[in-house]
């Protein structure tokens, strides 16, 4: 695929989802629309797998001058994006047709993929912001489709922290841009070289870090992942989970100052961030008592793991081009894991007439990926880990990352040991449309073949390394497995709500709204003082007006000769005075 | 003082006292046809006042007397409306004085 | 000498067609005008025409020579002086002619009294001499106080009554200050007093006089007692009248003699002393007009405040410097002819509001505005002239008179104009304030003649206008002053 | 007189004349008067299209004649007036439209329409006065005629407002008056040139010209409803909707907006201006007005109110970029000057069509109405996330060129100021579409009109849905020649290379 059909699909990929989204809002459309919905993603899927990296469309009339491309990095991103979308959209749709809010989901849905593919597509800043906004909130009306309460308040959290996350964004966007070439009209990828030198470098990269950690959930900023994974619909929470969290990963790919050097001290900070997040995620997860919630939290800890690898890539430059090799194959591979695994909490509650084994082995298959059995699984941890001791000079605290991953590896293995535990327990409730199956067969799949299509990119992984690895990824997987069944026979859950910290932090809204309400009980009253005041005075002054008018009237109207002779005689007395 | 008052200014100083005269007169009546022949006789001292410093040795001087006729027209003219319109109040009201001084 | 054959026809036509209309019958006197007025416009634009062509003129009527013979002078102030009053009272006039139909027949008087009032008005702009002044000032107040008897309702008549008395005690004051001019120089001219007159104590008693004599017949706080009564009291065309040109009378004077002996022989504080009296008017008027329940007391009580506005002149243009002086000469005259012109459309457009609700009280206005909004809007437009709002020639003489003030370093008198114009928005909106009040859904308002709501119109928007074009205005009016050559 | 100066006077005359004509048309001539309006308004629109296109070729658009000596009445088109010219007159054709449906049988529509005009015809004036005493002019002109429409309801509620309103108002035009004058009374006539004409002037006179800038800037805030005084703005909203729309969006606050603009960049001079160091102050003031107006629009439940306090805060914004030394951040607070109005007169149309179509005045009530009426709200919707500055609407492009300005003006505080002021904003419209969208209404609506074809009269909507559009496109255009942001770089060139 070359030249002028490249650049029509760079243009087709977001714009199919967007000019589907627009017809929809002719009501007598919608009815067609709605089938054609979860194929939006197709254009982009096909952009991914057949695109060639460098091409670029300029939109100059768009905002400030928009400009879309592809790199080998986002083509992944792209790949693995488009697929999830897409195997979301068919497990979903046959469910979602009969629901009451089909036709607003609808749009939302095609919004959210809009926003999706144009921030991975998107080479300048604005169009980047624009599509990751317009991801961000169209996701809401996704989180929140059913109106159930959970829904509800899932929503309000996730709304409230990508609110503050947009801000942090742009705080750090809009420092970082007017550093670039051009301050109007930065690109993505002045950025980095421009963070770097900037004076108010910390705060920029703090902020970027934070704003794209509010969707790639960052230890304090997660509780939306959680909350909103376990109330929207399965196939948004896949996505949110197989494709959006990796937006947050893309934003820090694509902003932070990777590469640049001295940087140490922010890279010991990430990584550190990134460990709890991955110890913090599995202890959590582990005492959850639904499946979603257990893969959120999951989720939460295996972007801990990447935050090590964006810590490491900002402490040693060098390591740059290994890291980023690894981080593009551990975002595809967890992000096909995950929406497998998502996809599959739904399948498994619906009977099935089929031999229920095929159906544990397909459920089976992304859950061992993770824990880095199969081969996807297996050449992620190995690439992270090869290319985190692959630097010549290293700090001294790194040489326990490799054991400090296993080991969070291990919490992985108990998380999938407790997910399928729990999946088991909703097995068969009830009936699956034929849909569902079909999407959840082809990302199944997609897990286990996806890798093999790496290739396709330019990245060549390295299948012996992996190979010569697999003992070292073995011993995680049994002590997880001995943790399980330790766990199994006699630990119960503790009782950790789903956002965790949040419920701490509940009470907070209340204590302002009740801070809000006692100014607004003092306000009234201190009005009602006022008007009372005021009124007084009007009174005072009103009836001293008019006493003091009935008077003036009276005095001029007799004595206005009077005065007018006293005048006269003031005069006379003068000028007799200067006789 | 007694300077001024020995010559010819005799008349022009009378004329300042009938003047003042008709003012405190102007002022302390009530009664309209009092303020009335109060505002006469400030007239004639005002007439008073202009023959009298006419008569300083300069010689006959015409004007003042046409001033003093058209005056004397005035005053008449006034005084005439003055009445024609005080007979209407009395007759409308009944009463002799204007609502706002008593 | 175009204009030599217009001039005395100036005070002789309306003189004759006043004796005329007096013999006629009733029903005959409002038919005079349509002889008279255009006579008379023709007369006053070919003092315009003279004006322009040959400048400032000097008349002596008879060919007799001063001091026995009466001079005119028509410079540009004069000539100005008598078209607005051309303009004010023939709308006044036509105004009249629809708006007295109703009243009882008596009030036809209002027509000889109209052409006398003229004749008085005509004489005091052109007359040279201090004592035709007070001439002209007695025909034009005597014809006053006839119209405002008019009405003859027993408060008319009161007011009449004490506008008679007010004027009287003025005119007397002013005359006695004449004889003492007379008698100390010798003259009554007014440029033979300028020549002459040195700052002794008969010039300065004889000045104290007849500035007295005349504030008290201008009604300047605290001497303007007998005004809203006798303003707001009498028939409309008669209020507006008033207000609009017979209290410019003795203000047109007292510029005249200031601007001839002021400032050389009164001591330093009487400029100050004029302009915080003004000061005084302005607060005192426009507190007063907002309190007033009447609408046409309202509109009364707002002249008094519009007078303080003239006597800002006297502090400003003493001993100020020649820039600063001109400034409050163009902005007193930009205020004197807006105001003519706004307070007359005031009072009739208030006089068509008090017709269309048949009721004098504000509060009687309520929801008038969807039924009249014409009279509301001519109402409006004068109101914002008064309130020196732009675009009008309120506004004009008020940022000429700030101006002025700043130039010569008397902002104090700021603090006037501010809070005199938003005083003026108080009673202006106060009346407003009630018109767009929801009240009755239906109609129950009387529709007054379109002329009279036209006429109203006519003169509100002359008022804006002014503002516009003041320039024209300004440049012919210091023609033969001594500003003229700056 | 030439035919370019004619042209100008024919863009204040068609809404002046039409004006005239309606308020003396019969209450009963409604066809009459709605087509003699739109006529009028479509006329104008073309004008000013042609005027827009002579100002980008560098034609001279200039009218002028003597009011007294050393005080001309001057019309002239340049960049930055023409920008506003347009938006007025965009904007009047659709509020116009809006009106006529808004109040189809409401009483006073005669007087209504006749003042709407009028205000409309100040508007246009402000924005092309060639001097300040032009300015002064128009300025106080669009007081009294606005003021008839803000109690144009006749209750006691509305009398109410339309006196704090004059207060307000007469007050500050008294002290502009004042500033005009003493800054006449140093330099003579104070023609609005680019670049500014007062950095010649002796430094001796330094303080006295901040006095005077002081005074100007007091006198112009309280109609662009700065901070202490901002009291009428939310109190005028008892007026009917297209009102509030046309006060918010356009005339009267934005008169202010555009006046302070004008001092500072075409009396003053920016560079001058900050050399004298009014342009922080100024920035300051801003800036809490930005976050008191949010933090009010916090707590209120009434529609109308909520909006109107994000006025206040989002009218700031425009100041605050005009108080920004540099370009860019120039660039931002004008082209706010016409996001704003796109934005704001779409929230108000759509609250006026709630209220019309639902009876619904609080957000209380909302509940729900997005599926009542879904294009009315979807309208709201965009305006809403436009005020928080979500990409790739207008307020988006406004906040990024502020952003940037500030930055580049080295005060970096403002950023925070325009983060906390975003989030404030999220805060208070977003809970709004919340209620809209995804709640569902217990009761059944009380329908306030008869329907048409539509959710409501297609009068109401059609502008609507305009005004919506515009403001989208605005944004996500923004790249693209004639959008606001096109003409806000045209005019930031034309002021800055003097």
């Amino acid at each position: 695929m070359s030249g002028i059909v490249g650049l029509v699909a760079l243009l087709l990929a977001p714009g199919v989802p967007l000019a589907l989204a627009v017809l929809w809002s002719f009501p007598r459309l919608r009815r067609h629309i709605g089938p054609l919905a979860p194929w939006a993603a197709v254009p982009a899927l096909l952009l991914a797998l057949f695109g060639q990296p460098g091409a670029t469309v300029e939109l100059a009339w768009l905002l400030f001058g928009a400009q879309i491309g592809m790199t080998g990095t986002t083509q992944v991103f792209l790949f693995f994006t488009a697929l999830i979308w897409f195997a979301a959209g068919i497990h979903g749709r046959g469910h979602l047709s009969k629901d009451d809010h089909c036709e607003r989901f609808c749009v939302f849905w095609l919004l959210t993929l809009t926003g999706n593919i144009g921030l991975i597509l998107a080479l300048d800043v604005a169009l980047f912001y624009t599509s990751f906004a317009l991801m961000s909130f169209a996701a809401y009306g996704l989180i929140v489709h059913d109106g159930s309460r959970a829904a509800l308040r899932a929503g309000r959290v996730y709304l409230v922290l990508a609110v503050l996350g947009e801000s942090l964004i742009l705080i750090g966007l809009i420092l970082a841009a007017r550093l670039t070439d051009a301050p109007l009209v930065p690109m993505l990828v002045d950025l980095p070289r421009a963070i770097a030198v900037a004076p108010e470098r910390d705060l920029i990269i703090a902020s970027l870090w934070l704003g794209f950690g509010v969707k790639a959930g960052l230890p304090l900023l997660h509780f939306s992942l959680p909350l909103a994974y376990a109330a929207a619909p399965v196939p948004v929470a896949a996505a949110l989970a197989g494709a959006m969290i990796k937006a947050g990963l893309l934003g820090w790919l694509v902003t932070l100052p990777l590469g640049q050097a001295g940087l140490q001290d922010w890279g010991t900070i990430v990584i550190a961030a990134g460990l709890v997040a991955a110890f913090g995620g599995a202890l959590i997860g582990v005492n959850q008592t639904r499946p979603r919630l257990v893969l959120a939290y999951s989720s939460i800890s295996q972007m801990g793991m990447v935050s090590v690898a964006i810590g490491a890539w900002l402490s040693v430059p060098e390591l740059g081009p290994l890291l980023a090799v690894a981080i593009t194959v551990f975002a595809l591979h967890h992000a096909l894991a995950k929406a497998a695994l998502f996809l599959g909490t739904e399948v498994v509650r619906h009977r099935t007439r089929r031999p229920v084994i095929w159906l544990w082995i397909g459920l089976g298959i992304p859950a061992l990926g993770l824990v880095g059995l199969m081969p996807s699984g297996l050449l992620t941890k190995t690439t992270l880990k090869a290319a985190l001791t692959a630097g010549s000079t290293m700090p001294e605290m790194w040489s326990s990352l490799p054991l400090l991953l296993g080991l969070a590896a291990t919490g992985t293995t108990a998380l999938m040991a407790r997910h399928l535990w729990l999946l088991r327990l909703e097995a068969g409730r009830d009936d699956a449309p034929p849909a569902a199956w079909h999407g959840w067969a082809l990302i199944t799949a997609a897990t286990v073949l996806g890798v093999f299509m790496l290739p396709l990119w330019g990245i060549r992984p390295d299948w012996m390394g992996a190979l010569a690895g697999l003992p070292n990824a073995l011993w995680p997987v049994a002590a997880g497995l001995v943790l399980a069944v330790l766990a199994w026979r006699w630990l119960r859950p503790w009782p950790i709500p789903p956002a965790d910290v949040l419920v701490l932090l509940t009470p907070l809204p209340g204590l302002v709204l009740r801070a809000g309400q006692a100014l607004g009980v003092t306000g009234p009253a201190i009005q009602r003082v006022l008007r009372h005041l005021q009124a007084l005075a009007l009174d005072r002054y009103r009836r001293a007006d008019h006493r003091v008018g009935r008077a003036t009237v009276h005095l001029w109207r007799r004595d206005a000769p009077l005065l007018f002779v006293l005048i006269l005689a003031l005069l006379a007395i003068y000028g007799l005075s200067i006789v | 003082m007694s300077g001024a008052l020995s010559g010819y200014l005799v008349f022009a100083w009378s004329g300042v006292l009938l003047f003042g005269l008709g003012l405190f007169g102007f002022v302390a009546h009530r009664h309209i046809v009092r303020r009335l022949l109060a505002f006469n006789i400030m007239g004639s001292g005002a007439f008073l006042v202009l023959v009298g410093l006419a008569q300083d040795g300069r010689g006959v001087d015409p004007v003042p007397h046409a001033m003093v006729i058209t005056g004397i027209v005035v005053a008449v003219a006034s005084t005439a409306l003055a009445l024609v319109v005080f007979r209407r109040w009395y007759r409308a009201s009944g009463r002799t004085d204007l609502p706002e001084d008593t | 000498m175009i204009g030599l054959w217009s001039l005395p026809l100036l005070f002789a036509l309306p003189l004759a067609l006043g004796i005329l209309s007096l013999l006629a019958v009733p029903a005959w006197r409002p038919r005079l005008i349509f002889v008279g007025l255009p006579l008379m416009a023709a007369a006053s634009l070919d003092m315009l025409a003279g004006l322009v062509i040959s400048g400032p003129q000097v008349y002596r009527l008879g060919d007799w020579i001063a001091p026995l013979g009466i001079n005119l002078v028509a410079d540009g102030l004069a000539v100005g002086m008598i078209l607005i009053t051309t303009l004010v009272t023939g709308l006044c006039a036509l105004y009249a002619r629809v708006y007295l139909r109703d009243h009882p027949p008596s009030t036809s008087f209002f027509w000889p009294l109209l052409w006398f009032l003229w004749t008085g008005m005509n004489g005091i702009w052109l007359a040279e001499d201090i004592f035709n002044l007070y001439v002209g000032l007695e025909v034009m107040g005597l014809a006053a106080v006839g119209m405002v008897a008019l009405r003859a309702t027993p408060p008319a008549l009161a007011a009449a009554m004490r506008y008679l008395l007010a004027a009287l005690l003025g005119s007397l004051a002013y005359l006695l200050g004449v004889a003492l001019l007379y008698g100390a120089y010798g003259t009554l001219s007014m440029a033979g007093l300028q020549e002459a007159a040195a700052a002794n104590a008969t010039t300065q008693v004889a000045l104290a006089l007849i500035i007295v004599g005349l504030l008290l017949k201008t009604a300047l706080f605290p001497l303007h007692a007998w005004l809203p009564p006798a303003h707001g009291g009498a028939l409309t065309p008669v209020s507006a009248l008033l207000s609009a040109l017979v209290i410019k009378a003795s203000f047109y004077i007292l510029l005249r003699i200031w601007l001839v002996l002021g400032p050389e022989v009164t001591p330093d504080f009487t400029a100050g002393l004029l302009g915080v009296l003004g000061a005084g008017a302005v607060f005192y008027g426009g507190w007063m007009a907002w309190r007033q329940h009447h609408l046409k007391q309202l509109v009364a009580y707002s002249t008094v405040a519009q007078i303080g506005y003239l006597f800002l002149f006297f502090p400003l243009v003493t001993n100020t410097g020649p820039e600063a002086a001109r400034l409050a000469w163009d902005g007193t005259l930009m205020m004197l002819f807006s105001h003519a012109l706004a307070k007359a459309a005031l009072f009739l457009s208030a006089g068509n509001l008090i017709l269309a609700v048949g009721s004098p009280q504000i509060s009687h206005l309520i929801g008038i505005s969807r039924f009249r909004p014409m009279s509301l809007f001519s109402f409006g437009l004068a109101g914002v002239s008064l309130m020196g709002l732009p675009p009008s020639g309120g506004f004009t003489g008020k940022w000429l008179l700030l101006h002025s003030a700043l130039l010569s370093g008397q902002w104090w008198w700021l603090i006037v104009l501010f809070l005199g114009g938003l005083l003026s928005a108080a009673y202006i909106f106060k009346v407003f304030r009630m018109s767009f009040r929801e009240g009755p859904q239906i109609d129950r308002s009387v529709t007054p003649p379109l002329t009279l709501d036209m006429i109203a119109l006519l003169l509100a928007a002359s008022a804006i206008l002014i503002g516009l074009t003041a320039h024209v205005p300004l440049h012919w009016l210091r023609v033969g002053m001594v500003f003229g050559a700056v | 007189m030439d035919w370019n100066g004619l042209v100008l006077l024919s863009v204040l005359a068609t809404s002046l004349v039409a004006s005239g004509v309606i308020l003396l048309l019969a209450e009963s001539r409604v066809v009459l008067r709605s087509v003699f309006n739109l006529a009028a308004a479509v006329l104008k629109l073309l004008l000013v299209l042609w005027i827009i296109l002579g100002v980008y070729r560098n034609v001279d658009y200039e009218l002028r004649f003597t009011i007294i000596e050393g005080v001309d009445f001057i019309l002239r088109a340049d960049a930055l007036g023409i920008m506003f010219v347009g938006l007025s007159s965009l904007l009047w054709l659709f509020t116009t439209i809006y009106a006529i449906g808004y109040l189809e049988r409401a009483p006073n529509r005669s007087r209504f329409f006749g003042f709407f005009s009028l205000c409309v015809a100040s508007t246009v004036g402000i924005a092309l006065a060639g001097n300040l005493f032009t300015f002064l002019l128009f300025y106080e002109l669009l007081t009294l005629s606005t003021y008839p429409l803000v109690v144009h309801r006749g209750t006691r509620e509305s009398l109410r407002a339309g006196q704090v309103y004059l207060y307000y108002t007469l007050g500050g035009g008294a002290l502009l008056l004042f500033g005009v004058v003493a800054l006449h009374v140093l330099v003579g006539d104070t023609e609005f040139v680019p670049g500014g004409s007062l950095s010649g002037i002796d430094p001796s006179l330094h303080p006295l010209l901040i006095g005077i800038f002081l005074m100007m800037v007091v006198g112009l805030g309280v109609k662009a409803a700065l901070f202490p005084l901002h009291a009428w703005l939310p109190m005028a909203m008892v007026a009917p909707a297209p009102v509030s729309a046309l006060l918010h969006a356009v005339a009267v606050v934005k008169a202010g907006a555009f006046g302070i603009a004008r001092v500072v960049y075409d009396v003053y001079g920016i560079e001058f201006a900050y050399s004298l160091g009014l342009l922080g102050p100024l920035a300051v003031a801003a800036s809490i007005t930005i976050v008191y107006g949010s933090l009010r629009a916090l707590t209120q439940d009434d529609l109308k109110k909520r909006l109107a306090f994000s006025t206040i805060s989002q009218v700031s914004y425009i100041i605050l970029g005009i108080s920004l030394f540099g370009p860019v951040g120039t660039i931002g607070g004008l082209v706010h000057l016409l996001h704003q109005g796109l934005m704001k007169i779409t929230l108000f149309f759509c609250a006026g069509n709630y209220a019309e179509t639902l009876g619904v005045h609080k957000i209380s009530e909302l509940d729900g109405a997005g599926e009542r009426m879904p294009a009315t709200s979807v309208a709201f919707t965009l305006g809403a996330l436009g005020m928080i500055g979500i990409p790739p609407l207008a307020g988006f492009v406004s906040k990024w060129y502020l952003g940037i300005g500030a930055l580049s003006a080295g005060m970096n505080w403002v950023l925070a100021v325009l983060i906390l002021s975003s989030l404030l904003n999220a805060a208070y419209f977003l809970p709004i579409l919340y209620r809209i969208w995804f709640r569902k209404r217990d009761r059944v609506w009380c329908e306030g009109k008869a329907l048409g074809w539509f959710e409501t009269s297609g009068w109401l909507l059609f502008p609507t849905l305009a005004t919506a559009a515009f403001a989208l496109i605005a944004g996500l255009l923004a790249g693209m020649p004639f959008s606001p942001l096109y003409w806000a770089e045209l005019i930031v060139s034309r002021e800055y290379l003097q």
